[in-house]
Order: structure tokens, then C-alpha cells, then sequence
């Protein structure tokens, strides 16, 4: 049932192409329709719907959670805090992905394994665990704080957690296993030989890095960041543990529609907008591939 | 070796060292967490003990929702492989009006948040009466593992060269041979790649899971999720590292095997 | 013709999105059993032409017919044709032995016959003991030769063989020529192979088909096609030669720029002008000056390759590419003068230049 | 005993370790004086979710009781979920007070968790009597509040009548009490949770619930002290109601008569430390004071218009969120 | 020797992991502006040796010298040396013409003269107009030649090409090869180049070096190697031959089992067993039987390639083969009856036989 070598439509094997094709596509987009196709246009029925049950079951249509979205100021600002947020995180967890990625792309060493899996082993970690442990690292008394009171390089506490910053550098650490896969398998450009062509013709370390395999990997490094921008734009339970709550983001706000003011409408308008900045940020992303590669 | 370039080794793999230590900087904590005597999570613990682990091996509820998740997990991995595989042909070597957007459907998913998604899919499954059953959460989980399965599947799809499979056609094979023959087992380190991370995704996921099984069909996120409702104690961190323990071991299971890195 | 095995009729391929024709109204056809080289430059056709032929690609227009019956409409896997990939397309998770009998379990032949028939088709590509290795294990020249054995093995009735030797050396390279040369004229099989080292198309075919750019510049036997060439292409690109143009003086006499006049055998009416050449292993040294068709001239440079020298000779404003024989006697030296002759039957014609 | 009465009745309700007590307390004593009544317990994680299953199940309901928040219980009511309960059926309706019954018996309050401030015991030698030891300076950054749901509407109030104001008139005197316990706060979103930053020594109060912090106080070695101010509190009140178009109303309302019951309400009241709603039930002394504080406290106690506050449930949010937690 | 531009001592080279050297205690020298081919079959060590004068591996013991000094403390990029991959390894995210500048760059040359260097260098490999191509758009050969100009227009002092050639068909193989020669002469350059054809080496090359499983088996001018191969793998590796062992009767004459006897010239003491080589073209068409050193035998085989006729003639149980010029006259046919002949000085002693 290969589709093998029936690339073209005047093939000898063409007869059977079309159902073939059908057979390929059919169980796998059905399960996406489902659970992916569906639940959108649920989503966006609902974010045009009145009341709780509307969203459920139809009925009438108003644009009122839009009007609430677009009118309210306190949406913008939460708005621009989600893109820097996300912004701050993926440019950080870019750049310390990066080394790591580029290690795991080239080490010869026997634990290659393990450490590939050490680097992905974060994403298994119930988030609240995880985000204890930071809370654990930055907070007031924590381990940080504690040293740099212990080694009397202040005398205060610095305020490391409960606010951005913490959110930021949570969810850095919480999305750079995403990175640096993305970046591993964007490496494939990479080859030694490249780079002892280049140190032939005279480039340095410093030059190999810049003007050979920085290039070369650039793909899979917009590729993570634009993975790890999406993921951090719509991520809730972090920057709402993390921020103490202060960090009101987009994601934050459609977790308390969706279950603390049961405001459904409103959850799935804010969702929707979410789609929205995702898409505009991928079309600027495609964009920026194209002329990368032309 | 030069100098300064034994110098620019030492460096680098300080700098390696580094980032590693802050990508598992939490999870050392708990991991060191799991062994306190307390009953809440506080650093540093006070006495160590494996009293944690005993407690999460004698959890009823964690031990047969591990089964489920792991009974999930598998269907999942395997049913996302199957379709993540046809899939991956009719796009690697069709062309056909529409690939664009079938692509699209299947990045789309990596994009959405799963909190967007969870209502809707507690949504569309609700109807079909597969709440709280099987069915149910495998469906859920497949729009969500679907597309990385697809991608690690190209990816060695890619690497495979048509001419093979030319050649097995030259030689005799009719397609359904070629398939069998050829193209199945060349892809297969993208199998194994992708239902290792299909397994690993459903096994983990909570999100989702939330809104679709109570009882019958929890998975050991959702008990987690709802243990951590009333209690906060180090038998989760305790967790946490079994957990962690079993997964790296997978993956380093594959790698040994296969080479995940290439399929990834 | 109407017998032919093979009928290729005015093949055409387009690729999708490419403007011109990679195969252009390509016409040929081969008797059973004959062995046709397909010679050309890179990126000339010749590829497409063995994929369209295996129903790998489907043409664009033309008709390929097997003992007269169109094939179109015959699967890849049933046309019985072996063929040997430009890059080996072995299959790499079997070892050799599985690749080579693979077609053989796809004819559903049993297994004891199938491993006997492996075996000897290992010992003719010079394989035996490498059996049982990974395809990964073995250097280049190793696995295209196992791609020939695979494609030998399931004793097809055409073999299509794209550059079947290239990455092989000197040595081994003539040994396989001729052990396939030999499988061929055995088995009678008819064999269509790609190649860009004229001299293995010399050596091993029947006959040559000389494309450029997708057309087919000439067909004909390894001779025709040296000592003939009917085009200025088909001259320049088999063997090497020095070129002239020349006006005809009288018949089999030009009179070329530079040069005195130079006699020729050939076809050229009087008064036009011809297109002549001369093959560097024609150029002799001559006895002494004066001669007819002699050239005294400098040498400019002096290649040694062993069997011959090769000698560039200024004459003039023009430089004679001559290989001489390294035992022909004394030998010239780079400076030295040398005295060259050609033997009019020699100075061929390769064309006509337009007036 | 009476097997009379045959059935099946399902019920959705909270998760955890009001689960285990329910089913303990109420459910299994049930079974044994109804053995024709079959029941099944169904956790949810929360209101939310309970509310988005019984608004799927509408047309073919499969849950027959909701045990549910009340501001949400009110919300449901507004979409029409749930069912009215027939007083002749459901007799114990009369013990029950007015507030209680809400949108016309069709959700009925059956128990209240006290809002209260949490210490620790280790650092906090003088625990806090008032509410406004809660702008103290001392306690700077050293307060965990979770005020983004039903524990910042219900506080409030209580922070309005400190002002003595009048939660129904305005709720800015309460925001501007409020915007001077801000700057004590730590953390808005306690990490894991409430309790546990309490016990790790993280902060030195918490505002939280007062029935998982007696249990807690109980179990794991009094780290956790509770302060109920003497001002009194207010609790979150969790409803019951008789899903609509139930297929097992009959039996479901036999269970309801029991559960609100003195006698099921006494003994809940007892394990798990939340609040009775039944008027006919008398609480032993030691009992109360742990629900509700010193005798002050217990007198001060105060009850919310609950159909007044779910219509400004979001808005009071909202202005939480914006007016104190965002700019702090 | 001692002011030899490139100095190889007794390279060793055990890749980690491996049992047996690749490289096993190689030792030549390379005067300034000498171009040496590395010759040998596939897998024999001629890369690894080419990697470690680049600096891209270390040896595993020897030393290499530039002038005299050792250069292991030079890292590669200061070594201004410049190189063509076997696999090309130019850069896929740059245009042709920025690939071919790059090492302009590193070096620090101004823009205005880069570009005007760099459309020397695609000139110089017939790549004008390519310049802003990117390398993924250019065929097989066209990469060759972009990899080449990249490594020749850094001006480089020692020049290391591996199989510089191999995928460009006959003819612009020819011309590269002329190119490539001409700028080592013009710009002195020293040059190693590997490759496993031998027409190749013998053309371009000052010398040869033949290669077998990591040794050298012999180092010298192509005529040295071609005419006087020093052991028996150089003798079958380059250029074909019939061998013979025969038994030293007398000096100069040897007794071969089933021929009668065999003049040649060279030292081997009388009574010892020699091993003796006819190169084919050395084996001309006799005039009359009885001749010294001649053959007579039937034509089993006959190979037409353009140049030369390549027959197999056999002699009793002997298979001999004979390249003639087309050209010779009347040429023999299969099944015909020739008589060889080939002159003492060219039957070569290859060897002695242990006894
Ligand atoms: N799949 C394709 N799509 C578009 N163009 C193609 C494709 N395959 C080949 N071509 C073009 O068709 C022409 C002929 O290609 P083909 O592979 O037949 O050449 P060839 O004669 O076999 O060359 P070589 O000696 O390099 O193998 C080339 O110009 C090539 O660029
Ligand atoms: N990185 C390596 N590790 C282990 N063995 C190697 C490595 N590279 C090469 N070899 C082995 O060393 C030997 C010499 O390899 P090398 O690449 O120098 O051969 P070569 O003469 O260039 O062959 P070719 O003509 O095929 O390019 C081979 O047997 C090869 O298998
Ligand atoms: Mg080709
Ligand atoms: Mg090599």
C-alpha cells in the first residue's frame, strides 16, 4: 500500500493513487478533525455566544466578548505583557538552549543518551512540582538569597520570585527542553567538513562560529524560538504560580474565565485572540524564513 | 593541543555544565525534596528517608492510574504512529490539491494551547458518550501526539531514499511489498521516535485529560492534579522522580536503539 | 525495427515546472540481446531516459514499446527489468545477500534456489564472503557491485545499468566491463547503460547513442560513432581531435587558413566549406617534410600517460593534439621540432559550416 | 431502616478529602438506613468543571445531584439547570434559614468553610486576632493571599464591614483596606498552595480556608495555626441541588432530606470543621470554636445576600485583580 | 631533501577503535612547486594522509615539516594551505561567489579586490555567470569546480585536492586538468592530489605515489612507475600487463612454463624465478613466427576504444593481451590467427619469486 514511487499522476501506478491517497490521509485527519478541527469552531460558536449555556449549545450570537476584548484597555496591557513575555522568554531560552543543543549535536560522548534525556527530562515533571522547586531557588529564603546573604554580598532580601522575573526565568527553564529539541533537528545542516573547510581557508574558531555555523543552524534556532514564543504566550500555570500571581497574561486570563468567573464567552474570545497573535507571529515567522533562504 | 585552545575546551564545557545545572535546577530540588520525613514540601529537608517512595508504591490510586496512563499511553503511541505514518506518506510523496492545508492541521495543534483546546474536546466527545472511557482519552490525545508523530516519521521519511524503494519496484516488489518490505522498516527509527514522544506526551498530559475522564479512566496526571488539590506533600516530588527516572530511561532505551536525535 | 525488442519512440520529458524538454523527441530501438551505451554530458537526459523506460517517471509524449507491445500500461513490477541505480539504491537495512535476493523472493522463487543462485551471482561481482555483511559495511565499489549482482540475479529480460562503474578503479573497473559484457552475451539479455566514460561506451557496446541537452545527436556502432561522428558534438565530445575549417579546392582537397591544404576522404562538394578533423593517435611522425598532410611544428607540451604521449605541436597559430605511441622510437621533446603527418583516409568530416 | 425506596442516585461533588469525609459521614450512613438506594460519588475537580458536565448532560441528564459552589449554583440557575425540591418530600427544607435557600429551593446551602487567616506557628508567636492585624508593617511580604476567586469576594465583605460600610452600597472602602494589605503580600498565587507556604515557613500568613487548616493542623504536627478574627468571617457555602430532568428525582430527594438533615450535618460539621447550615443543629462548644473562633468571633459571624454577590462576583474580581493585585 | 617544501617522516596514523594503521609509516618528500599524486585503491589511507598535513587529524606518530619546520603547533587555519574535499564541503548557505571569496575574507582582503579575484577564479573554472547561484543549484561537476576555485584563489602555498575530478565527465575533466596544471605551474604552488585514476595521475602529476593498505609501495615519475614498477601490486595497479614467472636460464632470458622462452632486460641472477610484465601496449604485431619474444595464438577477444583494439590472444594456456593502434594496417579479427612480438627492453622484471 506504499505510496512509493507514485509521485506523479501519469504514473503506471496512478489508477490506484486516488483512494490510496484517500486511505493514507483518512484515519489520521479524522482523529485531528475530532480533536483539533471541531473543538476550534466550538471555540469560536462560543466566543459569539451570550451566556454559559449558549456556549454549550448555540443559540444566540453577540459580538459582546469582543467588544469586551477590543474595548478594554486592561486587555491591551495584558495583551502587550503576554508579547513580552513571551518574547523576553524565547530570545533566553534561544540563547541557553543554543550551547546545549549544539553540544548534544556534536558529542561523541558515550552518555549522549543520558544527556539528551537529562535535557528533556524537565518536560516530565508535574509543572507544580517544578514550580516549587524554583520557588525553592528564588524565593525570599531560598537557596540564592540564602548564599548571598551567607557570603554577605547583601544584607536584604532580593525579591527573585513573585513577580516577572520569576514567571520569566520558570518558564525559560520549563520551555528550553522544546528548544532544544527544535534546534537538534534543525542542526541537520551542520557537518564537520564544513567547518574544516572553513578553518582551511583561514577562519578561526570565532569565524567557524559566526559565519559558518551560526548560519547553518539559524532555521532551527527560529524554528525554537518561535516554538518556545508560542508555548510561553499561551502557557497559564507558570507565569500564575511563578508571578504570584502579578503577571497577568493572556493565558492567565482565559484560565480565570474559563474557571474561576465561568465567563465561557469571554475565555473563548480571549482564545481566539490568542489564535490570532499566534497566526500573525507564524506568517511573520514563514516570512522570515523565506528571505532567509532566498 | 594549544593552549588556549585546551583553554577554549575547558571553557565550553564549564559553560555546558552551567546551563545543564540550571536546566535541572529544579528538579535536583525535588529530587532532594522526595527524601524529607515531612509532610510538605519545604528545603531543605529536615531527615532523609525513602519513607516518600514507600508511601507512592503503596498509593493505590497512583499505582493503578499508572497502569491506565501506561495502557493509555501505549494505544496512543501506537494508534499516532499508525496514522501519523500514513499520513506522512500521502504527504512525503503525494501531491495533491489541499497538502497545504492538511499541513496546517497538523502544525496547527502544536500552537494551540491545550487549555483552548480541552473544552472543545470535552465538547465533541461528550456526545459521542466517550467521557471518562478509553476511547475517550486516546481520542484526545491524538490530535495533540498526531503531529509530532507526523513530524518525526517525514523527518526519516525524508532521509530515505525514494531510489530504494524505486529499486524494490524495478526488482519485482509490488507497492504493497514496497511498503512492507522497504519502507517500513527504513522509517523505523521515526516510529520508535515518535511513539516514544506519543507515549510520553499522553503519559504526561493533564490539561486535556482533565475535562474528559473522572474515575473510571483517570490517568496519573489527573490523579496527581487532584491530589495536589488537598495535599502537598513530598511523596509528589517522590513521584516526580519515578517518574523522571523512567521516562530518561526511555529515551535512553531509544537512543541506544535507534538514535532518537536523528528522528527527532 | 518492427522486431525489436525495444522501441523507443519519440520520447519526450518534461519535468513538471521546467520550461524546456529534459528528453526531446528521442527515437532508438535495440535488436535482442544487443547492448546499447547511452553517452552524453551531465545533465543530458540519460537518467530520464532509463526511468522512463523502467515506468519509474512516465513520459510526457513518445511511446516505449517491449517486442512491440506499448508498456504503459504495465506496472514497474511487472515489466521484469533489472537495473542498476546510479547510486546503488541498495537497500540498507538487509544485508548484501537479502538486497541480491530480494527480486528472487518477489518471483516467489524458493529458498534453496534462491540462496544457490545468490551465491553464484556473489561470485561473478566478486562478492563471495561478503554476504552476510551490512550494505553500510561495504566501500563504494563494493556496493555497486552489489547492485549489479542484485539486478543480474533475477535474470531480467532488459537490464538498465545507470553508471554502472564509476566509482570503481581502473582495474576493477575493466574486470567488471568485462564480466558483464560476458553475463550479457551469455544470457542474451538486452542491456541499455548509462555512462560518461566514452571509453567504457567504446568498450562495452554494441552500440552508442550520443545525446546533448536531451536530443539524441547519434546512434551507431562504437566505430561509426569514433571514426563518423556526424556532428560537431558527437566529434568533439568522443575522443579528443584537432578541428579545421577548410574550403574544398577540389574533391578531397581543402584548403584550410594557416595551414597549407589538407586532403581528405569524404562526401563535400566543391567550394563549400567543411568542418575536418583529425584524431591525436592519427597524427604520425613523419619522415621527412613535405610530405602530403604534414605539419612541422614546436612542442608546446608534452603529457606522458603511460601508454602514449600526448604532444601539443604549434604550427603557426595552431595547436595539433597528437598522442604518440611511448615505444615509438625516439621521442620528441618539449621544444624540439617534430614533423607530423596524416593520412588523407584520416581527416574526417564532421560537418558542413553554413556560407 | 427503610427499603421502601429503590433507586440510583448519582452525585457530582468536590474531590479530595471532603470526598473521603462525605462519603464517610453522610453517603455510607445513608446507604445503611436506605439499602434500596444505590448511590454513586463522583469528584470533580471543581465548580467549574461540575457546571460545564451538567450543562453537557442537559438534555440527558446522567448526574442526578450537584454538590457545587453557591455562586456557581447561581449561575446554573440562571441557565436553568437545576430543579425545584419538593418541600413535601424534602421536610428538613423548613430547618433550613432563608438564605439558604436559594432562587426558590433550587439549590440549598449545606455548609459553610470559614475564610480565616492561617500563622505559623514557629514564626508567629502572637497570632493575629483582627483582620487588620493584616496591614501590620511587620508582615511585610510575609502574607500569601489568594484573592483572584471566592476567597477575595468573600473577603470583601468582611473587609467592608471593618469600614463599616455596607457591601450592597460599595465595595471601595474594602478595596482601599485592601490596597494597605497589599504591600504585606508576598504572593497572590500561593506555590503549591495556601497551606503548604505556611508550613514551609515561605510566608507567615495565609488568608484560606479554615476546614483543610484545622485538618491539616490536625494531622501534620500543628505547624499551621488558625486565627479566626474576631470580627467573625464569612464561609464559602456549598449548595446542593436536584439536577433538572433527573431520572432518579425521587430517590435523589430522600437523599437530600437526609443529607441536610441535623443529625448528617452535626456529624459533617464535627470531621471536617466546616460550618452547618441547619438551624435545628447545636454544635458542641469545642466544635464551634474551632469553626468559628472565640465566642466574639462566633456572634460576629455573618452570612451574604448569595444572589446580590454572584452578580457582582466577576466585577469584584475584576477590580481585585486590577485595582490591588496588578498595581502591587 | 633537507630543503624539501613538504616533508612527511614516518606517518603513522591508527584511527581510535581501529586494529591496523591507515597510514603505516609513509615517509616522502615534495620539492617546492612539485605536484605529487596519491594513488591507491580505495580505503588505502590517501584521504587520512591528505587530513593530516591539512591539520584536520593528528598523526598518530611521525612528524610532518613545511620548510624545514614541524608544523603540529600550527592550527590548520594559520597553515595557508588550500583544499578540495572528496565530498566538495562547500558552503550550502552561501553563493557560489561567496563561498569562493570566503577565504579572501578570513584573510582580509578588501572588497574591491575579493570580488575582482573572485571573478578570475570563476572564470578560471568556467563558472562565470554562476557567481550568484546557490551551491544547492549547481550539478555534481559544477560543485567540483566551485570547491576548486575556492581553494586556488587564496593563492595558497601548498595545495591538497582529494578526487578533485571525479565527477566531471571526459572532456572537462581534460580541461580541469590542463587548468589545474597550468596555475600550479604559473603560481608554484606545491600540490598533492589524491586520486584513484590513473590516467589522471600519470598526466598531471611530477610524480606518483602508489599506495596500498596505508604503505607506499613506490614513489617516482609517471614513467618510473609506469615503465619500471618496483613490486607487483604497483605493476597490476597501473596500466594493464600479461604476467609471467619464469625460471632465469640465462642472463636476460628467462624459461616460462608453457611459452618457450623470454628476453628481457633487467638484473636477475641466474637460476632465481622472476616475475616478468608485458605491458599490452608494448605487444605489436609481428612479421614473421620464430621471432624473438613473439607469440603466436588465436584472437579470443577483440575490444574496439577508439584509440586502440584491445585483443586477447591466447598462447597455449596463456591469455595475453595487446593493446594496437587502429590505425595499424590491417587489423586482426576474432577467431583469426596473430603473431606478437615485444622487444627485451620491454619485458619488465616485476619481481623474484621466493623460491
Ligand atoms: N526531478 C526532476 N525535476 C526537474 N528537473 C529534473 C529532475 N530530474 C532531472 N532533471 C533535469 O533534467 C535534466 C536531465 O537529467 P538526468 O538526470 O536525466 O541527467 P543525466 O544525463 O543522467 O546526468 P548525469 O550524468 O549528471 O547523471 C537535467 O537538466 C536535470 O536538471
Ligand atoms: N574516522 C575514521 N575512523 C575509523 N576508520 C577510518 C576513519 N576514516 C577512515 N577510516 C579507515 O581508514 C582507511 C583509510 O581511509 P581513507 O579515507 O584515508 O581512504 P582513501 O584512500 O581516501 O579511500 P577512498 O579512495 O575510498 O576515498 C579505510 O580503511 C577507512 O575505513
Ligand atoms: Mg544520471
Ligand atoms: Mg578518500
Amino acid at each position: 500500500m506504499s505510496a512509493a514511487a507514485v509521485p506523479s499522476a501519469g504514473s503506471p501506478t496512478a489508477g490506484a493513487s486516488r483512494g490510496m491517497l484517500l486511505m493514507l490521509l483518512l484515519p489520521g485527519l479524522a482523529a485531528l478533525v475530532i480533536t483539533f478541527l471541531l473543538p476550534l469552531i466550538w471555540l469560536l460558536r462560543a466566543s459569539f455566544a451570550s451566556s454559559t449555556v449558549g456556549a454549550f449549545s448555540g443559540g444566540d450570537w453577540t459580538a459582546q466578548s469582543y467588544s469586551t476584548v477590543l474595548f478594554d484597555p486592561f486587555y491591551w496591557r495584558v495583551t502587550w505583557n503576554t508579547l513580552v513575555l513571551g518574547f523576553n522568554v524565547a530570545v533566553f531560552a534561544v540563547i541557553l538552549s543554543y550551547p546545549i543543543a549544539l553540544f548534544l549535536a556534536r558529542t561523541e560522548s558515550r552518555f549522549r543518551g543520558v544527556l539528551t534525556a537529562l535535557a528533556v527530562a524537565p518536560l516530565l515533571t508535574s509543572s507544580v512540582v517544578r514550580t516549587y522547586g524554583w520557588m525553592v531557588i528564588l524565593g525570599d529564603r531560598g537557596v540564592i538569597n540564602s548564599t548571598l546573604q551567607g557570603l554577605s554580598l547583601t544584607d536584604g532580601v532580593i525579591r527573585l520570585t513573585n513577580n516577572s522575573f520569576g514567571a520569566t526565568v520558570a518558564l525559560i527553564e520549563i520551555l528550553m527542553p522544546y528548544a532544544i529539541l527544535a534546534m537538534l533537528s534543525g542542526f541537520g545542516r551542520l557537518n564537520a567538513q564544513l567547518e574544516e573547510a572553513a578553518a582551511m581557508l583561514g577562519a578561526n574558531r570565532f569565524r567557524i562560529f559566526t559565519r559558518i555555523i551560526l548560519p547553518l543552524s539559524l532555521p532551527g534556532v527560529l524554528t525554537a524560538g518561535l516554538l518556545v514564543f508560542v508555548l510561553a504566550i499561551s502557557s497559564f500555570v507558570t507565569p500564575r504560580l511563578m508571578g504570584g500571581g502579578r503577571v497577568f497574561v493572556l493565558g492567565t486570563e482565559v484560565f480565570n474565565e474559563a474557571t474561576v468567573t465561568l465567563n465561557w464567552p469571554l475565555a473563548a474570545a480571549l482564545s481566539v485572540m490568542l489564535l490570532v497573535l499566534f497566526s500573525s507571529i507564524i506568517l511573520l515567522y514563514q516570512r522570515a524564513l523565506r528571505a532567509l533562504e532566498t | 593541543m594549544q593552549g588556549n585552545q585546551l583553554l577554549g575546551r575547558i571553557a565550553w564545557n564549564a559553560l555546558i555544565t552551567l546551563l545543564y545545572l540550571f536546566l535541572l535546577a529544579p528538579i535536583i530540588v525535588v529530587f532532594i525534596i522526595s527524601f524529607d520525613t515531612r509532610q510538605y514540601l519545604a528545603f531543605p529537608p529536615e531527615s532523609l528517608s525513602f519513607g516518600s517512595y514507600v508511601k507512592v508504591f503503596q498509593n493505590i490510586k497512583f499505582i493503578s492510574a499508572f497502569w491506565r496512563s501506561l495502557i493509555i499511553g501505549a494505544i496512543v503511541g501506537i494508534v499516532a504512529v499508525s496514522a501519523g505514518m500514513l499520513l506522512s506518506l500521502a504527504l512525503a510523496r503525494y501531491r495533491f490539491r489541499g497538502k497545504a492545508a492538511v499541513n496546517f492541521l497538523i502544525l496547527a495543534p502544536f500552537l494551540v494551547p491545550h487549555i483552548v483546546l480541552a473544552v472543545g474536546v470535552m465538547l465533541v466527545i461528550a456526545p459521542l458518550g466517550l467521557l471518562d472511557s478509553y476511547p475517550g482519552i486516546v481520542l484526545a490525545h491524538l490530535g495533540i501526539t498526531i503531529p509530532y508523530t507526523v513530524r518525526t516519521i517525514m523527518m526519516s521519511l525524508m532521509a530515505v531514499d525514494i531510489r530504494v524503494e524505486e529499486a524494490a519496484l524495478v526488482h519485482g516488489a509490488p507497492p504493497r511489498m514496497v511498503f512492507w518490505r522497504i519502507t517500513l522498516p527504513l522509517v523505523r527509527p521515526g516510529l520508535i521516535a515518535g511513539g516514544v514522544i506519543a507515549f510520553l506526551i499522553s503519559f504526561d498530559e493533564a490539561t486535556i485529560s482533565l475535562f474528559i475522564v473522572s474515575v473510571k479512566a483517570s490517568t496519573l496526571p489527573t490523579e496527581i492534579y487532584h491530589y495536589l488539590e488537598y495535599s502537598t506533600d513530598p511523596q509528589i516530588a517522590a513521584l516526580s522522580v519515578i517518574l523522571i527516572l523512567i521516562s530518561v530511561g526511555v529515551v535512553v532505551a531509544v537512543e541506544r536503539l535507534v538514535g532518537l536525535r536523528r528522528a527527532l | 525495427m518492427a522486431d525489436h525488442h525495444v522501441i523507443i519512440e519519440n520520447l519526450v520529458k518534461t519535468y513538471p515546472g521546467a520550461q524546456k524538454p529534459s528528453v526531446d523527441h528521442v527515437s532508438f530501438s535495440l535488436p535482442r540481446g544487443e547492448m546499447l551505451a547511452l553517452l552524453g554530458p551531465s545533465g543530458c537526459g540519460k537518467t530520464t531516459i532509463l526511468r522512463m523506460i523502467a515506468g519509474l517517471i512516465a513520459p510526457t509524449a513518445g511511446a516505449i514499446r517491449l517486442d512491440g507491445a506499448d508498456v504503459s500500461s504495465i506496472p514497474v513490477y511487472r515489466r521484469n527489468m533489472g537495473m542498476v541505480f546510479q547510486a546503488y539504491a541498495l537497500f540498507p537495512h538487509m544485508t548484501v545477500a537479502q538486497n541480491i535476493s530480494f527480486g528472487l523472493e518477489m518471483r516467489g522463487v524458493g529458498r534453496a534456489e534462491r540462496e544457490e543462485r545468490v551465491g553464484r551471482a556473489l561470485d561473478l561481482v566478486k562478492l563471495n564472503g561478503l554476504g552476510d555483511r551490512k550494505v553500510s559495511q561495504l566501500s563504494g565499489g563494493q556496493q555497486q557491485r552489489a547492485a549489479i549482482a542484485r539486478s543480474l540475479v533475477i535474470e531480467p529480460e532488459l537490464l538498465l545499468l545507470d553508471e554502472p562503474l564509476s566509482n570503481l578503479d581502473a582495474k576493477l573497473r575493466d574486470e567488471m566491463r568485462d564480466e558483464i559484457r560476458d553475463i550479457q552475451a551469455r544470457t542474451g539479455v538486452t542491456a541499455i547503460f548509462v555512462t560518461h566514460d566514452q571509453d567504457e561506451a567504446l568498450s562495452m557496446a554494441d552500440r552508442l547513442a550520443v545525446m546533448s541537452a536531451g536530443r539524441l545527436e547519434q546512434i551507431g556502432t562504437p566505430r561509426e560513432i569514433f571514426d563518423r561522428p556526424q556532428t560537431d558534438f558527437v566529434a568533439s565530445f568522443i575522443g579528443a581531435g584537432t578541428f579545421f575549417e577548410g574550403k574544398v579546392a577540389e574533391s578531397g582537397l581543402a584548403v584550410v587558413e594557416g595551414l597549407k591544404t589538407l586532403r581528405f576522404v569524404g562526401d563535400a562538394s566543391v567550394g563549400s566549406t567543411v568542418k575536418l578533423m583529425i584524431r591525436p593517435h592519427r597524427l604520425l611522425l613523419a619522415n621527412r617534410e613535405g610530405q602530403t598532410n604534414s605539419f612541422t611544428g614546436t612542442v608546446e607540451h608534452i603529457v606522458y600517460r603511460g601508454q602514449i604521449l600526448t604532444l601539443n605541436v604549434r604550427c603557426g597559430d595552431r595547436l595539433l593534439q597528437a598522442d604518440l605511441p611511448t615505444h615509438a622510437g625516439l621521442l620528441p621533446e618539449k621544444g624540439g621540432t617534430v614533423t607530423l603527418a596524416v593520412a588523407p583516409e584520416d581527416v574526417t568530416v564532421v560537418g558542413q559550416v553554413a556560407a | 431502616q427503610d427499603a421502601s425506596i429503590r433507586g440510583t442516585v448519582n452525585i457530582v461533588g468536590f474531590s479530595g478529602v471532603f470526598a473521603d469525609n462525605y462519603q464517610k459521614f453522610i453517603i455510607d450512613p445513608f446507604k445503611a438506613k436506605y439499602p434500596g438506594i444505590e448511590v454513586t460519588y463522583q469528584q470533580s475537580k471543581n465548580s467549574a468543571e461540575t457546571l460545564a458536565l451538567l450543562t453537557l448532560q442537559r438534555a440527558d441528564p446522567k448526574i442526578d445531584i450537584a454538590l457545587i459552589d453557591v455562586a456557581v449554583a447561581i449561575k446554573a440557575n440562571k441557565d436553568g439547570i437545576f430543579a425545584r425540591l419538593d418541600p413535601a418530600r424534602v421536610k428538613v427544607l423548613e430547618e433550613m434559614p432563608a438564605w439558604a435557600r436559594l432562587d426558590g429551593d433550587k439549590a440549598v446551602a449545606f455548609s459553610q468553610d470559614n475564610l480565616a487567616i492561617l500563622y505559623n506557628t514557629d514564626t508567629v508567636k502572637q497570632p493575629p486576632t483582627s483582620w487588620n492585624d493584616l496591614t501590620d508593617p511587620k508582615y511585610k511580604g510575609k502574607i500569601a493571599a489568594k484573592l483572584g476567586d471566592t476567597r477575595g469576594v468573600i473577603l470583601l465583605p468582611i473587609l467592608d464591614k471593618l469600614a463599616g460600610a455596607d457591601y450592597k452600597q460599595s465595595i471601595d472602602p474594602a478595596l482601599d483596606l485592601l490596597k494597605k494589605i497589599a504591600p504585606n503580600v508576598s504572593t497572590w498565587e500561593p506555590a503549591p498552595d495556601c497551606y503548604a507556604v505556611i508550613q514551609s515557613g515561605e510566608v507567615d500568613l495565609s488568608i484560606c480556608w479554615n476546614g483543610r487548616a484545622q485538618y491539616l493542623h490536625d494531622s501534620q504536627g500543628g505547624k499551621i495555626g488558625v486565627a479566626a478574627p474576631k470580627e467573625g468571617s464569612i464561609g464559602q457555602t456549598n449548595t446542593v441541588g436536584l439536577v433538572e430532568n433527573s431520572r432518579n428525582a425521587e430517590a435523589a430527594q430522600v437523599f437530600i432530606n437526609y443529607a441536610l438533615g441535623a443529625e448528617a450535618q452535626a456529624t459533617f460539621a464535627e470531621k471536617s470543621f466546616y460550618g452547618p447550615v441547619n438551624t435545628r443543629v447545636k454544635l458542641p462548644d469545642a466544635v464551634a470554636a474551632r469553626i468559628y473562633g472565640s465566642k466574639e468571633a462566633q456572634a460576629a459571624q455573618m452570612s451574604l445576600d448569595w444572589n446580590f454577590v454572584a452578580d457582582k462576583y466577576s466585577a469584584w474580581i475584576q477590580r481585585i485583580n486590577r485595582e490591588v493585585i496588578a498595581l502591587n
